[in-house]
């Protein structure tokens, strides 16, 4: 017991001391993972905030049910009631014929257009916003199909296309995200694997004359794969502290153009737990690289 | 099994630390570094290896503790068949033999102390006892004074008495010393061998590869002389014991 | 003269030398090397197949002209040909009040709106592109105030609220695209520099020895450079023959996403002098990292 | 200007290849590794160094082909003066100088031949020149036949003659060499240092730090000997060349 302990403390002070008696190499591994989570994180960053964008657009999405004519205000207020007990159905709203008329001068600008004609022709309707989980072309018909059987309801606009663009444009961020987070994912694993993997190379000397004085295997390596994950773990403080300085930087210009082109999405930083992730993710590729560069490294025996 | 095996694992081989038997190493297909070496050493014997540059001393040091394996022929260390010795069964196998490299093979990013010290630490000496004992080693090689230096701050001497001293520090039942006097002047030497020396009398095995005729003749022990890889000559100890 | 030939020819050597006695390390660099143009190329592709976009964007900026409604058809043309000359306009087109009618019945589905008029209240106009230098506010503001002055136009519409949308989402995109390719190319510089720096570190005895026989600073360091501007373009290539898979796979995708979201922008690949620089990217980077890693280098004297 | 300057620059110190004035050399705050050393090698002039370890021996020759800057005093090779000599002029200097050194510092990337041959390419020889050359240096210290291996292939002693080859292939001006035969047998020993007085009667002045007493003896040659850094005895040469 004594003799594992002592072994113990062993490894992990010649782990630090191998922090500490090679500092530039050090530096240079942290700067490194640093560097590759800095890309790796703020792509992480873009794609979360880019979440709430989308989220935002998709909340354009509406089914609009058009009301027959002669259907009463009392009547079509019970309509949108019923409506709002459909499934998948978050939020509705009933534009009056009134309200159908002013919103049409609004956009046609003047609505001279109409003024000759002695009564409002612009139908009711009820606009309709869905759930998310609805916002594919699979869950809109669900729900459109529920709608269509409502009395009172003459007709459903409910932007197939759109909403087939929609599910497409998401579909089509989320596989690019997914795709370079994993390109990403491999570039970060594979450039720490490398700097470790040459770290190690220029200490190989030190690995052979361990094995050659009697160290086990475990005991040559358990401080390369300490000090990895140290090194590691430095890094991902340091990307932290890049990213959010960075973050504060970007943010100004961001929010500006943001706003303009996308309405009022607010960026986001991480949050507790995805700076954690950070952090550990750092470890995490520190202890790989160290783990994969050992492999390759010459034992002396 | 060959007839060899046989005594060998039924204990016929008596007291002998160290067997070989046969042993041939080839680096370079058609050339031999040891050809056919057959010898004998007996725990606690005291050796000295002869033979020219190139004769194939450091080879039958390398055999000896597993850094390298023999093209032919079976080897046998504290009981054990290095021709068969499975991987991980090396560093236990080291931990009860010391080395002193020709070339000193130190840690330059530990002090002097610590490469003494990794000795002790590889078997789990907690690192107070271990630092005393590397101390009292380094004393005895006349080096305490620069124990917290780093070995590449030290003259070529210096070093290796390091060397020796870290080959000395876990009473190694075998060791093995390469030229361990060549960066050292005369008096030095009789001291560092003197050293050994006092090892052997405690019962280590002692073999000494050498080109020093002074040191041979000074303490008259058991010589083996290979030439070109293959045993020349095997002189009994005179008995001079200085 | 033979002397520096000789000289040349063994610096030269001895930085193939290098490459070829420590292929591991050479690996390593190369693979590093490409993987940081990878994520920078890739970067490139995207911003330049993005260009395209964004150009397909701008064309759909126009400015309206609507006609006074007196206006024969004879005199209608003439004024288009008019227009046409003004500074800032890249097309125009005529629409006269029947096409007009026509859009309106196709766009509001039907026209029952405009069934029980008697005559087309909708005026003919004049549509007008802009080339894209005045796709601006203030180049807008420029065609706008030239257009109102001609005879016959009786009202402008020019969406400046777009066109402001417009110009900031562009400058928005452009910020990033040159923010994230400084920091791309910061992060690909110093991985390489840290890769062959550790390189570097692995051979600092032979850097060492070389100094001890007498060799001149340059005849130590040059092989390196060499050695690093070799690895950088093979680094290069590489990173081109990935960027070229991944394009080629990830294309039916994109296409089909692309085409939906955006109508038919066709990606296109890096050409030939694209392609050469990557290359001559990868051998400065190779380069600048070796000459950086030799600045710390100890020198042996 | 000190008077032992203005002496230098007149040229009073006639064909001394090698000049120490009051060197001094501290690693150490406090300690010394040489201690006031003054002393002359004159062109062509064979000189042991000799001196226990840690006795100053390998820091004087380092001082002398600019290794490493004195502490104190001044020091002139081949007519320039160490402690002010500019970075950009050490190679040159180095290139007139030949060394072996007490740890061989052999290009481990490298075949022998072509450690050999980089003593000069350094200077612009065209390779097969150099080749030529190096090839003839490894059939005098008995390696041709290894031309094409790597140091780390060869014994101790394989690749200090390696050392030794490099050192003489330019024909240097002065050869400095430390401990050269430490891990040589003694007839090894003999060839090798004939060899390094070979040269020494072609006109290159020789420096060799050694601990062995046979050559000492052998060769009569002048002997410093240094204790603790400092000068303890000039010894002539008696003459008895062999
Ligand atoms: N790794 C290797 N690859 C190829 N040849 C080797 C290798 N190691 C040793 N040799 C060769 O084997 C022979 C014996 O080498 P060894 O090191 O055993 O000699 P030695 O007796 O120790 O010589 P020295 O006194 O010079 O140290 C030499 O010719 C040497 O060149
Ligand atoms: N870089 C250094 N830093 C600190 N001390 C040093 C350094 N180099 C040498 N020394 C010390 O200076 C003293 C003289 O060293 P030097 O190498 O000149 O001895 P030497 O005469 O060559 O000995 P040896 O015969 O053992 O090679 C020694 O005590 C050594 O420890
Ligand atoms: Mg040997
Ligand atoms: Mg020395």
């Amino acid at each position: 017991m004594k003799r594992f302990g002592a072994i113990l403390l062993s490894l992990v002070r010649s782990g630090f001391r191998g922090l500490q008696s090679s500092p530039v190499t050090s530096a240079v591994a942290v700067l490194t993972i640093s560097v590759a989570l800095v890309l790796g994180g703020g792509f992480a960053l873009l794609v979360s905030n880019m979440g709430g964008v989308l989220e935002r657009f998709g909340e354009e999405l509406q089914v609009v049910a058009y009301l027959e004519d002669g259907l009463e205000p009392d009547e079509a207020r019970a309509l949108a009631d019923s409506v709002r007990t459909v499934e998948g159905v978050a939020a509705v709203a009933l534009v009056t014929k009134d309200e159908a008329l002013r919103r049409f001068r609004e956009t046609t600008g003047g609505g001279a257009l109409l003024e000759g004609l002695d009564q409002n022709p612009l139908p009711a309707s009820v606009e309709v916003r869905l759930i998310e989980a609805r916002r594919t072309p699979e869950g809109l018909a669900v729900v459109v199909s529920a709608l269509s059987g409502l009395p009172g309801v003459s007709e459903l606009a409910h932007g197939q296309e759109w909403v087939e663009g929609y599910a497409r444009f998401v579909a089509l961020v989320r596989t690019t995200a997914v795709g370079l987070g994993i390109v990403l994912g491999i570039a970060a694993l594979m450039i720490v694997a490398n700097t470790i993997r040459l770290a190690v190379y220029a200490r190989e000397d030190e690995i052979e004359i361990m094995a050659l004085v009697g160290a086990s295997r475990s005991f040559v390596r358990i401080p390369f794969l300490i000090e990895g994950t140290v090194q590691g773990a430095v890094g991902g403080g340091l990307a932290l502290l890049l990213l959010y300085t960075g973050y504060l930087l970007a943010l100004p210009q961001l929010e500006y153009g943001l706003e303009l082109v996308l309405g009022n999405v607010t960026p986001h930083f991480f949050g507790a737990s995805g700076a954690l992730t950070v952090v550990a993710a750092g470890s995490g590729l520190g202890l790989l690289g160290s783990a994969t560069a050992l492999v390759g490294a010459r034992s002396g025996s | 099994m060959s007839g060899w095996e046989r005594h060998a694992s039924s204990g016929a081989f008596g007291d002998g630390a160290v067997r070989t038997y046969h042993v041939s190493k080839s680096y370079i297909a058609g050339t031999f570094a040891l050809h056919d070496l057959t010898l004998e050493v007996k725990k606690g014997e005291f050796v000295f290896l002869t033979g020219s540059s190139g004769a194939g001393k450091t080879t039958l040091l390398k055999l000896l503790f597993a850094a390298e394996r023999p093209s032919e022929g079976q080897i046998l260390v504290l009981g054990r068949n290095i021709a068969r010795l499975r991987e991980s069964a090396i560093p236990a196998l080291r931990r009860r033999i010391g080395v002193v490299f020709q070339d000193f093979k130190l840690l330059n990013r530990l002090t002097i102390e610590d490469n003494v010290a990794v000795s002790l630490e590889v078997v789990g000496t907690p690192r107070r006892e271990a630092r005393a004992r590397a101390f009292r080693l380094l004393k005895q090689v006349g080096l305490q004074h620069r124990r917290y230096h780093h070995p590449l701050s030290l003259s070529g001497g210096e070093q290796q008495r390091v060397a020796i001293a870290r080959a000395l520090v876990n009473e190694p039942e075998i060791l093995l010393a390469d030229e361990p006097t060549g960066n050292l002047d005369p008096e030095l030497t009789i001291e560092i061998m003197d050293l050994i020396s006092s090892a052997s009398t405690r019962g280590t095995t002692v073999i000494v590869a050498t080109h020093d005729h002074n040191v041979l003749e000074r303490y008259g022990k058991r010589t083996i002389h290979l030439e070109g890889g293959r045993l020349a000559e095997d002189t009994p100890a005179t008995g001079a014991e200085p």
